[in-house]
């Protein structure tokens, strides 16, 4: 299903696109969430993914590094396809957990609500997964660490609990953890809606920081403007598949899909 | 006239050596403590397992352990260590003849165990069920996001992040453990209550004893208070102050 | 999961066969409260009294490693049916009601049952005597069974006490105005304490009062029955009874 | 109700529910209940004890409760001390020991007056049932002095301030917004609390007072019955702690209990 020109501008044609999903669907029950999605990104590609509430943009999001289970279709990551076997109840369910685990540093993703765990402090949080997971030794872990909670802003907050800090600093601690694996991509899952309004800027310039770099990123936001800024290209999901999706200029200036319209003249 | 007075100030009567009861006294509570720890661990054993039955559990294992922590739950613990007390080893035994064994006999200190274990662990399993849900799937899900295998996630994140909410209620629990090993003074254990109605009825002191016994239990208290502080501003310090 | 519930039990049940029993041991089961001057516990912490005496020179004789096993005295049948024990030596009187739960061996003392109550009440040990009055006793003794047969239509209340010691406390605080035991008992009460008297014996009721003190046994248990029984037969004999009953009575507490 | 309903039609509770009314069924056969009808009568009695232990001593235990509480959470340091070295105290040592303090220790030093002998106090002093109560009803307010004390200072400092700035007296204040919702955030907890005291009244029975606990250890000395009367005696307990459950959950839902 994915066509040539489903994806970006196509920067490294010979190497495997980055993310690629094909065909996928999600269903809760009687409640099909994804019906069909197909996308790819390039490396360096910022792909932003909208829509409304409930469109799956979320779920579709989280399907890619599996903390969702599709019900059918397939996913892979640099050109390596994720294993995945029927799950005997007309699901899938991952075939390969060392692979999964694998694939999965290679993805990071930011949540909506940080997540940062509670027990730990901000550096230990972003060494976490690389000393732990990624097996990096405790000393090169914390040097790189602490260069990158310097980038985002929160090196003098390094020893301090997540709790203690305010919900912009947190996302900005959990866009280090995620930086310190050196991911091929970033997943960010709304990143900004579970922030007060006065800090969703300090996040999002940390994020467009990251775009301007070549990062490739998976964005779901709610953030418009900002999309049409920092994306390479624009996906609107409604209803479970793609409506629409270009480039981000045509995409806000000139849609063609009614609904993408109505929902345009909604948010703005 | 103030005879109980003379009677409690019989400081003599507390002495180390006999004819004083202060030896006495130290040994009941030291196997009241030994009790009240290995109860308390016992417990710890069964609630990790009931909690882990009653999350992960089949159906019929969760019904079970629902069964068993509210019946612990729903009947006096004096009712419990009597029945325990006397069930406990008669099926033991028929058990050890029905696979062919001699009886054994079950020390006093192993009985205590084993009934302040049962009653914990019911109380236990809910503690822990209960830290374990109060983790935030969200930080749960980071983990396995960040690449983690279920035994890291467990290691590294549930476990710690459970520490703050089972801390309060296992530490309340340790503290009914030490004072439930007092009931065992009812089937005849010589722990400090008991010992301690033996010497003021020998004495007729008896003021003096149940004085000086208190005393015990509340440094113990005080004592697992000051210890239990550490645990806790250790386990909640990822955690902003309550109020 | 189950595995390791399985392996904590097996470890728990370790423990506990770790202690087993050799099979030359015979538990004794003492009330653990104390019954002076028959056993109470020293400051030491050793159970001591006439009844300890005359255990150590039974299993001498008859050559059984004893053990003296502290049970309270209200589930001290209970522990000996389940098999927490193996012998009763706490003055427990021979009944027909305790022979259809457990055996006894021959009696070892017998002594009356009487009525203590504090100096010059001017009560009798009779229904008469107690009418309206509180009397206490300890559960489960011949005691309880005869005051609540003979007297409860007169007495005001009858208080039951887990020891003897409450008992008598509690008469010596005047929260009961008489109390029912074993003379003997009753004699070292009334000497320690200068409260209280004893104004006499109960008429005697054999089939509550018993034919005497015997060690209890499990039913079925004949080989140990007859040890003891030879056992106290031959230390009565040899005269070790009269001997170490000498520091305690300066009479034969055997009866007749 | 109606997933409750389905809930227990799942086949694997038929069969749960087969081998409890199995194991019931063999102990209603095979263990000896000939008892049962000459203590019935007593036994009735002394569950009326208990019940009756159980709401004295927990109506007297709250009504301390609340002062113990207050007196903690803003007391001034001389009242505050005592009531916390108070809850410490009761909250530190077994209840069955202090309950043999009160009336071993306590008790027979009564006796030893003769003012107090011949007062109109004594035919109380020198019964066992004040002796149960008042260490009942100590214990019970130990425990729930601590949760008031929370519960006092969790009220908002704000609904106070709206108090004043609308003229109230510190007393009425008090009265009208502080003690009811301080006792509205104590109320979930009440239910446990009860449940739990519930549970300690048997100990009375060491004491010479008679409730269902000391009828049954009256079977057990009578019939030499191990299993039989204490499994009755779990069962009632286990009845009534069922009953002040759902009777909790009533009250509850009749008075909207909020944070």
């Amino acid at each position: 299903m994915s066509s040539p020109n489903s994806g970006a501008v196509a920067s490294a044609p010979s190497s495997p696109p980055a993310v690629e999903v094909a065909d996928l669907h999600k269903r809760f029950g009687e409640l099909e969430v994804l019906k069909g999605v197909s996308l790819s990104a390039q490396n360096g590609d910022v792909v932003a993914i909208i829509g409304g509430s409930g469109s799956g943009k979320s779920t579709m999001l989280r399907c890619i590094n599996m903390l969702e289970l599709p019900t059918r279709g397939a996913i892979s990551i640099q050109g390596e396809a994720i294993d995945m076997k029927p799950d005997g109840r007309g699901g899938l369910q991952p075939a390969n957990a060392a692979q999964l685990r694998r694939i999965r540093t290679r993805l990071a993703m930011v949540f909506q609500s940080f997540n940062l765990w509670q027990h730990m402090t901000v550096l230990g949080n972003v060494i976490e997964a690389p000393v732990h997971v990624m097996g990096i030794s405790r000393d090169e872990a914390v040097a790189r660490a602490e260069k990158l909670l310097e980038r985002v802003g929160l090196f003098d907050k390094r020893d301090t609990y997540p709790a203690f800090l305010s919900g912009g600093q947190q996302q900005r601690a959990a866009i280090a953890r995620a930086l310190a694996v050196e991911p091929d991509v970033m997943l960010f899952d709304e990143p900004t809606s579970a922030l007060d309004p006065e800090l969703v800027g300090e996040v999002l310039a940390v994020i467009a920081d990251l775009a301007r770099e070549g990062r490739t990123m998976l964005l779901v936001t709610h953030e418009m403007k900002f999309a049409r800024e920092v994306a390479s290209h624009v996906v609107f999901l409604a209803d479970g598949v793609i409506e629409e999706e270009g480039p981000p200029d045509r995409i806000y200036s000139a849609p063609k899909s009614e609904r993408l319209q109505k929902f345009l003249a909604t948010v703005q | 006239m103030f005879d109980w007075f003379t009677g409690l100030a019989a400081w003599e009567l507390l002495a180390l050596e006999p004819p004083g009861w202060g030896g006495v006294l130290l040994r009941g509570f030291a196997a009241s403590i030994q009790i009240a720890i290995g109860g308390y661990l016992l417990g710890f054993l069964i609630g990790v397992c009931g909690a882990t039955g009653k999350l992960y559990g089949g159906p019929i294992l969760r019904d079970v352990l629902d069964v068993y922590t509210t019946l612990v739950r729903a009947v006096p613990e004096l009712v419990l260590i009597l029945l325990l007390y006397y069930a406990g080893t008669d099926l033991l035994n028929r058990f050890m003849a029905m696979i062919g064994a001699g009886p054994v006999d079950i020390s006093g200190l192993a009985a205590g165990i084993f009934v302040i274990g049962v009653v914990q662990g019911a109380y236990q399993t809910e503690v822990l069920r209960g830290a374990f849900k109060a983790v935030p799937h969200g930080q749960i899900e980071a983990a396995r996001a960040y690449g983690m295998s279920s035994f890291q996630v467990l290691r590294r994140v549930t476990l710690p992040g459970m520490l703050p909410h089972a801390v309060p209620g296992l530490a309340n629990l340790w503290l009914i453990a030490t004072k439930d090993t007092a009931l065992l003074a009812v089937v005849g254990f010589s722990e400090l209550t008991l010992v301690t109605r033996q010497a003021a009825g020998a004495t007729k002191s008896y003021f003096l004893f149940f004085c000086a016994a208190g005393v015990l239990y509340l440094l113990l208290t005080l004592f697992s208070n000051v210890i239990i502080g550490w645990i806790e501003r250790y386990a909640r310090r990822g955690m902003p102050a309550v109020r | 999961m189950k595995n390791k519930l399985i392996t904590a039990i097996a470890a728990f049940g370790m423990t506990i066969a770790a202690q087993a029993a050799s099979a030359e041991t015979v538990r004794v089961g003492v009330a653990a409260e104390p019954y002076p001057p028959f056993t109470e516990p020293d400051a030491a912490g050793n159970w001591t009294g006439w009844e300890i005496e005359f255990m150590n020179a039974v299993c001498a004789e008859a050559k059984l490693d004893c053990v003296v096993t502290p049970v309270a005295w209200d589930g001290i049948i209970p522990a000996l049916t389940s098999n927490k024990i193996d012998a009763i030596v706490g003055s427990m009187s021979i009944t027909e009601e305790r022979m259809k739960t457990i055996d006894f061996s021959d009696k070892y003392y017998n002594t009356p049952s009487v009525i203590a109550t504090a100096k010059g009440s001017g009560i009798t040990p009779d229904a008469e005597g107690l009418k309206d009055k509180i009397v206490g006793v300890q559960v489960s003794t011949i005691h309880q069974d005869y005051v609540t047969t003979h007297f409860s239509d007169a007495t005001a209340e009858i208080k039951e006490y887990q020891t003897q010691d409450e008992a008598n406390q509690d008469l010596a605080a005047g929260r009961v105005d008489a109390i029912m035991a074993d003379s003997l008992a009753l004699d070292a009460f009334v000497k320690s304490d200068d409260c209280c008297e004893i104004v006499g014996a109960v008429k005697d009721d054999p089939a509550i009062l018993g034919a005497g003190v015997g060690v209890g046994l499990r039913k079925g248990d004949d080989e140990l029955r007859e040890k003891f029984n030879t056992a106290i037969a031959a230390i009565r004999e040899n005269g070790t009874y009269a001997e170490f009953s000498k520091a305690y009575f300066d009479f034969d507490i055997y009866g007749n | 109700m109606g997933p409750e309903l389905r809930s227990w039609r799942e086949p694997h509770r038929l069969v749960l529910i087969g081998v409890a009314v199995a194991i019931i069924a063999f102990a209603a056969i095979n263990m000896r209940w000939d008892w049962l009808p000459r203590y019935s009568g007593r036994l009735v009695e002394g569950v009326g004890t208990t019940l009756w232990l159980l709401f004295l001593t927990s109506v007297l235990g709250f009504l301390l409760a609340v002062p113990l509480g207050l007196a903690q959470a803003a007391g001034p340091v001389w009242l505050a001390a005592p009531a916390r070295a108070f809850c410490t105290v009761i909250r530190g040592t077994p209840l069955l020991l202090q309950l043999w303090l009160l009336y071993y220790g306590l008790g027979s030093l009564f006796a030893e007056y003769p003012e107090i002998r011949d007062s109109w106090a004594w035919p109380y002093l020198r019964s066992a049932w004040p002796y149960g109560v008042l260490a009942l009803t100590l214990s019970f307010a130990g425990y729930e002095g601590e949760v008031m004390r929370g519960a006092f200072a969790g009220v908002p400092k704000g609904e106070l301030e709206a108090g004043r700035a609308y003229g109230m007296s510190p007393w009425t204040s008090f009265r009208r917004i502080w003690l009811p919702r301080a006792i509205h955030r104590a109320l979930p907890t009440l239910a446990g609390e009860t449940v739990l005291q519930l549970k300690a009244t048997p100990l009375v029975a060491t004491i010479t007072v008679v409730d269902v606990y000391a009828i049954i250890s009256r079977v057990r000395q009578d019939t030499y019955l191990t299993y039989e009367p204490l499994l009755l005696l779990a069962l009632i307990y286990m009845i009534l702690t069922g009953i002040l459950v759902v009777a909790f959950r009533w009250l509850e839902a009749k008075v909207p209990v909020k944070g």
